[in-house]
């Protein structure tokens, strides 16, 4: 049982993090990965760059607590959870979160619930620029209602 | 004495409508997150954007409405959060 | 939308395979992705290889079929899926599943989709070599309760 | 001539216990899968290990008990598939 939590403005190396779950773990069979990327539109707007502001101090703590409710809620190996601050630009890497199981659904589960987790509880805000200027994204009810699925009792709940 | 006030932070689209991104703010009493509120919005029409449905934390930890708040805490309001 | 599909004996890239999903990709913000390894138990038994048969002709045609299917459920970009075949050693990687989304939540369940089905309906068989011989790995009941997940009218069905 | 036969492939565990790994059958009939395996069961003990649980693809497609085998098809059986 391992964690690697950063919260950083440098790049991530999509192949450094994988080398990381899986080097000398010849136990785990599975490995999930997810990354979130900047996309280059967004509402049909084109969006030039996005500063990520955060909440220096209670960041790394939130994160650090999803991971630690993953854990109790599935078999895990390996898990770690990286999420840039900072100015951003179309095409750039913003989230990564991989996480290794001996089972595949465990380590699908709790990759997904550490996205959902993240996107209601973890104090980033994004603020795009665009040719009109600036704007803080809303957050979306679409991912209030994901999150929800993973409550105790919620009918959508997994395993 | 900082174990006679309350350090208050803001964040994103909130701490930029207000008037200060900080405040240090006397609190020598136990009260909760809304009476803190309550204070800072008392400062004026400035302060109006601090309203009842923004996310909040107390010492770096999600806290509700009615959470206690004490001299020396951190506490922090935010509008929902839009990382990931 | 494009398809990489591939059965081969050499090993794989996860940082090609993951540079292949995002390079001159802005529109997906979303890549989840899958990797089986080769573990070095099973059923409590050291295992020293592996040997993993096909149905060639048919393997390509049944990933193809597991991909359009996918493509037909939810909104993807691009799709990898790569499976190995012939002798693996534990540690070793063998099957690979990349998907990219505008989506978050398609790109999770495309993935974990195209896994269920694979390991039920693609046309691939383990022998495990062990001190004490050879045997052929018997398929397993929380495979097929998994895949049932995705029928029509499953109680369990997602999205 | 191939239009007078069908090819039968076996895989894994089933065709280690076979005499052969594949066979070319004379069927210049259209019948079922199910008729298919009654005739190879009937070349004696030694491919009785061709069960009637096992997976089935007529022309490299997954198919059922009663689906239709022709002159020219490939079937193959197989146990099931532990891939992935």
């Amino acid at each position: 049982m391992t964690d690697r939590i950063l919260v950083q403005t440098a790049d991530f190396s999509f192949a450094a993090e994988y080398d990381w779950l899986v080097s000398g773990n010849t136990g785990d069979g599975a490995v999930v990965s997810f990354v979130g990327r900047m996309r280059d539109l967004n509402l049909g707007d084109p969006v030039a760059a996005m500063e990520l502001e955060h909440y220096p101090g209670m960041t790394e703590k939130s994160l650090q607590a999803l991971v630690a409710e993953a854990r109790g809620r599935w078999q895990l190996g390996r898990i770690s959870l990286i999420h840039r601050v900072g100015r951003l630009e179309p095409g750039d890497q913003i989230v990564w979160v991989g996480t290794t199981s001996p089972h595949r659904g465990d380590a699908f589960a709790a990759t997904d619930f550490i996205m959902d987790a993240l996107k209601t509880r973890a104090p980033f805000w994004k603020k795009e620029i665009t040719a009109e200027g600036e704007r803080w994204l809303e957050a979306r009810g679409s991912d209030v209602d994901r999150a929800q699925r993973w409550e105790k009792n919620s009918i959508n709940q997994q395993e | 004495m900082s174990e006679q006030t309350v350090k208050v932070l803001f964040f994103a689209r909130l701490r930029e409508a207000l008037p200060e991104p900080q405040v240090q703010l006397a609190w020598p009493k136990t009260a909760t997150v809304a009476d803190l509120r309550a204070a800072l919005r008392a400062r004026g029409a400035d302060w109006q954007a601090l309203t009842s449905d923004l996310l909040v934390a107390v010492n770096q930890e999600m806290a509700s409405s009615t959470a206690p708040v004490q001299p020396g805490d951190e506490v922090a309001f935010f509008p929902p959060v839009t990382g990931g």
